[in-house]
């Protein structure tokens, strides 16, 4: 089999299309699956929530939603302007892909200090569960389950905010070599699926972590 | 080997339920397995001839669906009839006695209405509904009586409920079924079936709860003693002595050791054999006995004792040293 | 690029619906707000519609296998039924933690 | 045609950054067998532990230590990858007529995903050990277990990346890379049974995932959300565990019914009868097994109406499975069959398989569960199901494509010899567990009272007979790589795509890309002659 002037030899395609489509199709199975990995976390907190309602609910009132309500505003700002990433890439303008993805980027990175600054104060605040725990009286350890619930799932969530930036920044360096052209961005698309995947995530987590609850 | 008694007429219906899968199970592995060998015999290559192909083919969707509805039937019916048996224990009677097991790693702890209190051991009486109520101190434990067909999770933070009507009387054993750490398979006991008049007098005569032969058995067990001694008084553990000697029975026994000498085994006795295990003359058992010099200090080794004596109800427990 | 915009105002707005809905209190719809934007985002920025015909197979069937998982993952939780334990106090054992969660439901 | 893909390159560095799928299925066949070996002997330890009631070589913690390290091994770093990385892996290109899986790197990376995970597991098991078995139940597993639950837990959560990126691979492939005129219906049995096994792969591996990133916060920490003195409950933990293990079990049976399917048609030289049946019943073995979890938690504290939709379930889920052991029999009715090894391993898989199959009836019985549950019944109804049934497969599978992996024919006799052997001592290894579970003996005891004893005996008889068996095909495996007979690029006269290149494949697998134009197993001769089974074949639904 020797078309591969266009194609890898090893890479089993027909055509570049077959290909491009292939990888999204594969990366869109991917978060299928990184959705049941949260669904977990979704399940701990539809139970619990419910079940320890006063508790879960006591937590809610605890967390920071000025910074929380900030970062959600940064996270859909990022992923937009990563989506215009896209569609620079789909025009072959690796200068454009890279300066959006450069912007996705460092917005990425301040929903991360911003989280790491909301850490810092619960960590002050004893809301870290724990024998030195804040919260007294009878709903302090169902608000100690949320928090057990609270740090995790923001923890997941940054973790997947640092891959994403990873990502990001190596679509940003093969744009400035200008590796992209309009017959083929796919990777920068692959990227985006995933960028809106963990905002996506964080959309269902937002009100699951601070609102729900509150009033 | 004996087989399994049934101490219930629960056990009984289990039983039922057991031979009405078995005889389900052993029909359709004959079917499997018959088809698999005429298959081989009659058409086995080279063998096959045309005619037996030619039968071959009376196949259709028809036949699928056939066996596939019949299979749900006869599914949709075990489930009724495993389901109706299972729900039984969701409903205990309003009369049961009321008994509460703990669960802790690595032995039970149950306790009386009367304020009696035993370990690793369960006495009810025949003919009378009870009722379990469990929880764990730890990790999950799972209290099993293999005899009575009932088995149960017993989980921190929360009580489980377990009821029973034992109809047979005699010693049955009990079991920790969930894997709960490195004494499981020590964390065993006894389920005694008294009837009315035994029950009674046996309720009179537990040691009372607090009492240092009830301290000497909480540490019996939490020193790892019973991982090796037996020590129900109840067949059928009573003289399992391939560990280590039994210890039913051996306070106020004669006891000959490794030198030929021979010495009646009292509390000073008991005493120091804590401290440093005696050779026994003749004896191989699978494990040998650390010493507990500096683990127990002398009021362990008092209560260790008066437990001791305990298990030779036929003898007066004398001061000791 | 504009339709990025437009869905990205759109999101500001749900956002700011679903902060006025918690402050009411009404939980419910904040659950919808944030499903909106879930939409949004799947429509809007990751063009699922655009895609391979896979990808919408793909993304319903993890939206499938999730419902299973909450669903029953949670019908335990919340069919179960408590032991109402009478007189524990009088000489049964003390239950660590949080006994007192564990008797909603059922 | 260029050369084969054993030998085009045969550097070391060009074996460990291969992206040919011939050679990663290679290096995972290495490295499972490794992991098989070091299961197996931990099996052996523990039957030899067993002989005496009161044990004869381990303390109770070691003894604990050694099960546990039975299960996780052989679960995650055997059963779990082994058809599907190891045979699938090899041969869904070729039957798909593709020149190499959707991904190659990715392929690669997964390979090295599972090196690192073993590596991180075994250092848990061996430096410290672990002794909560491999359900990992809390509250014993968060905070009492004295073991090394956090690298033995990171290590299987690695593990799962390297699952979900297998079974990307395998549905994207299998979705985008078939051949001209490979519809769905003409794919063999084998990559429908692989697909089904890898959507259980992607869906439910991440929720196993995150249980045991929850486990590890609490661990960590000593407070999390099952920890049962915050008010959490351990049965979520369970729950969450379930959802992935067992469907689990699904990923290691689906694979071994694929090869079986393979096999049988194979060796009666006829078209698997009721073909779209056995075909879908893959499927919603895959979609119902997802629904049937809650049956390991009978006697736990679920609640009672969970309980009772969680057993109809599970009668539910035999269905299927019964479809595909009477369609396998359907299939030799009228066949010309030939009792090669694989026929053999095959027929032994459908016996064993049937026997564990239908103790799984007593088990998703609630009422008998009740008695049946964690004692030794249980241990025996797996071990048929995933011994008996998914290993024979393995090694069906095995030696079915070995003359297409390696070039070589393996020396029949013993393959025969090999197979009934196993059958034999895996009977008498596991049948006598099905009474000790009856009988009341629990599962996991290190030690046990003396009246089991008798059955205990038979079984680790049993066990070393099995031991001996598993031991054979690793030495006349190895032997016939170097001495074996060259084998002809179709030895048994099969039909799938696999078997129309050279044996082994070359590079690129195909010199053309082939084109397909019947349905799979299409033994047209043969059909011609029967008639009818062909015409009923082709119209079931």
């Amino acid at each position: 089999m020797s078309d591969g002037a266009v194609l890898d030899r090893h890479a089993p395609y027909e055509t570049t299309l077959h290909r491009d489509e292939t990888a999204i199709a594969g990366m869109w199975l991917f978060l299928a699956s990184e959705t049941l990995l949260f669904g977990g976390l979704f399940l701990v907190c539809l139970v619990y929530s419910q079940t320890r309602a006063d508790g879960w609910a006591e937590g809610v009132r605890h967390t920071n939603l000025a910074i929380g309500a900030v970062n959600t505003l940064v996270l859909i700002t990022s992923s937009a302007i990563y989506t215009m990433a896209v569609e620079a890439g789909r025009r072959g303008d690796n200068r454009r892909v890279m300066r959006f993805g450069l912007g996705a980027a460092v917005l990425g990175l301040a929903f991360l200090v911003l989280k790491g600054v909301e850490w810092g104060q619960e960590f002050s605040e004893n809301l870290f569960p724990g024998p030195h725990f804040a919260l007294h009286g009878p709903n302090a350890r169902a608000a100690e389950l949320f928090y057990s619930f609270y740090f995790l799932a923001t923890f997941l969530h940054g973790m997947h905010m640092v891959v994403g930036i990873g990502l990001i920044l190596w679509i940003g360096r093969k744009a400035h070599q200008g590796a992209f052209s309009a017959a083929w961005s796919t990777p920068v698309d692959v990227v985006g699926l995933y960028w809106s995947f963990v905002d996506l995530v964080w959309m269902l987590l937002f009100p699951l972590l601070y609102l729900i609850g509150r009033a | 080997m004996s087989w399994l008694p049934e101490a219930s007429a629960h056990a009984a219906r289990i039983d039922l339920l057991l031979a009405g899968l078995t005889i389900i199970s052993l029909a359709v592995l004959g079917l499997v397995f018959g088809l698999m060998v005429l298959n081989v015999m009659r058409f086995r290559a080279g063998r096959t001839t045309a005619v037996a192909r030619a039968a071959a083919g009376h196949k259709n969707w028809w036949f699928e669906i056939a066996w596939t509805a019949a299979t749900l039937v006869i599914f949709f019916g075990l489930f009724l009839w495993a389901t109706q048996l299972y729900v039984v224990g969701f409903r205990p009677p309003a009369d049961a006695i009321q008994i509460y097991v703990t669960g802790k790693q690595w032995m039970w702890k149950i306790q009386y209405p009367g304020g009696q209190r035993e370990i690793n051991a369960l006495h009810v009486p025949a003919g009378r509904p009870v009722r379990l109520l469990m929880t764990s101190e730890d990790v999950i434990h799972d209290f099993s009586v293999p005899a009575l067909r009932i088995k149960h999770d017993v989980l921190p933070g929360r009580y489980q409920s377990l009821w029973f009507t034992a109809t047979r009387t005699g010693s049955f054993r009990l079991y920790c079924t969930q894997f709960c750490g490195v004494g499981h398979s020590r964390m065993t006991g006894t389920l005694t079936v008294l009837d009315a008049a035994d029950y009674a007098d046996w309720l009179n005569n537990v040691p009372a709860s607090g009492s240092l032969a009830m301290e000497g058995e909480a540490l019996f067990i939490r020193s790892g003693c019973s991982g090796c001694h037996a020590s129900s008084r109840y067949a059928p553990d009573a003289a399992d002595a391939s560990r280590a000697p039994s210890m039913v029975g051996l306070y106020g026994s004669r006891v000959v050791l490794a030198d030929g000498h021979a010495i009646v085994a009292d509390a000073a006795f008991l005493h120091d054999a804590i401290l440093d295990s005696p050779r026994r003359q003749g004896a191989s058992f699978a494990t040998e006995m650390p010493s507990f010099r500096g683990v127990l200090g002398e009021e362990d080794l008092a209560a260790l004792v008066a437990y001791l004596q305990t298990l030779s109800p036929a003898l007066p427990p004398d001061t000791g040293n | 690029m504009a339709r990025i915009g437009i869905c990205w105002g759109m999101l500001v707005l749900l956002l700011a619906a679903e902060l006025a809905a918690a402050r009411a209190g009404f939980g419910a719809a904040v659950c919808v707000a944030a499903i909106l934007m879930v939409l949004v985002i799947v429509l809007g920025f990751m063009r699922i519609l655009r895609g391979p015909p896979l990808a919408i197979i793909f993304a319903l069937g993890g939206l499938f296998w999730l419902t299973i998982l909450l669903a029953l993952g949670s019908l335990d939780s919340f069919t179960r039924t408590v032991v109402p334990v009478a007189g524990a106090a009088a000489y049964g054992p003390v239950v660590r933690g949080g006994a007192a969660g564990q008797t909603k439901g059922g | 045609m260029s050369a084969s893909y054993l030998w085009q390159d045969g550097t070391l560095r060009s074996w460990l950054l291969t992206r040919d799928h011939k050679r990663i299925a290679l290096l995972y066949l290495g490295s499972i067998t490794a992991f098989f070996a070091l299961g197996g002997i931990g099996a052996a330890l523990i039957r030899l532990q067993l002989l005496e009631p009161a044990g004869t070589i381990l303390s109770d913690a070691t003894y604990n230590r050694v099960f546990t390290m039975h299960g996780v091994v052989m679960v995650w770093l055997f059963l779990v990858p082994s058809i599907p990385v190891t045979l699938g892996n090899f041969l869904v290109p070729l039957m798909l007529g593709a020149r190499d899986l959707a991904f190659p790197r990715l392929n690669l990376v997964s390979w090295y995903l599972f090196v690192a995970s073993g590596l991180l597991v075994l250092y848990g098991l061996f430096r410290g050990g672990l002794e909560t078995g491999w359900t990992f139940y809390t509250p014993l597993s968060s905070d009492y277990s004295e073991g090394r639950v956090l690298p033995v837990v990171l290590g299987i959560f690695l593990n799962g990346f390297s699952s979900i990126a297998t079974g990307v691979n395998f549905i994207v492939s299998i979705h985008q890379l078939r051949a001209p005129g490979m519809t769905w219906y003409r794919l063999p049995l084998m990559l429908w049974a692989l697909y089904a096994t890898s959507i259980i792969f992607v869906l439910a591996t991440p929720v196993l995932g995150i249980t045991l990133l929850l486990l590890a916060f609490e661990r960590l920490f000593r407070v999390g959300v099952f920890d049962p003195t915050l008010g959490g409950d351990p049965l979520l933990f369970q729950q969450m565990f379930w959802f992935y293990s067992h469907p689990a079990v699904y990923i290691m049976i689906l694979p071994g019914m694929g090869v079986v399917s393979e096999i049988v048609s194979t060796f009666c030289r006829k078209p698997v009868f009721g073909y779209r049946f056995v075909a879908w019943s893959s499927v919603s073995i895959a979609a119902i097994g997802f629904i049937v979890w809650g049956h390991h938690m009978f006697v736990a504290g679920e609640s009672l109406y969970s309980a009772i939709v969680f057993s109809m379930f599970s009668f539910f889920v035999s269905v299927p499975s019964a479809i595909k052991v009477f369609n396998w029999l359907g299939t030799m009715h009228g066949g010309s069959i030939r009792l090669d090894a694989p026929m053999l391993y095959a027929l032994g898989f459908i016996g064993l398989f049937t026997v564990g199959g239908l103790t799984g009836l007593f088990l998703a019985s609630l009422a008998a569960d009740v008695h049946l549950t964690q004692t030794y019944f249980v241990v025996a109804h797996f071990h048929y199901i995933m011994v008996g049934g998914m290993v024979s497969a393995y090694f069906g599978g095995l030696h079915y494509w070995w003359p297409k992996i390696t070039g070589r024919m393996y020396p029949e006799i013993w393959g025969r010899l090999a197979a009934a052997l196993i059958f034999f001592g895996f009977n008498l290894t596991f049948f006598p567990q099905f009474i000790l579970g009856f009988e009341g003996m629990p599962r996991r005891y290190a030690t046990y009272p003396a009246q089991f004893q008798v059955l205990n005996v038979l079984s680790s008889a049993g066990a070393g007979i099995l031991a001996v068996a598993y031991v054979m095909p690793l030495v006349y495996f190895t032997w016939s790589l170097f001495r074996g007979a060259r084998a002809p690029d179709n030895p048994w006269g099969a039909t799938g795509l696999e078997w129309r290149t050279s044996s082994p494949p070359p590079v690129e697998n195909f010199a053309e890309t082939p084109v397909v134009t019947t349905d799979a197993y299409d033994y047209g001769d043969m059909d011609a002659r029967t008639g009818v089974a062909d015409a009923g074949g082709r119209h079931h639904v």
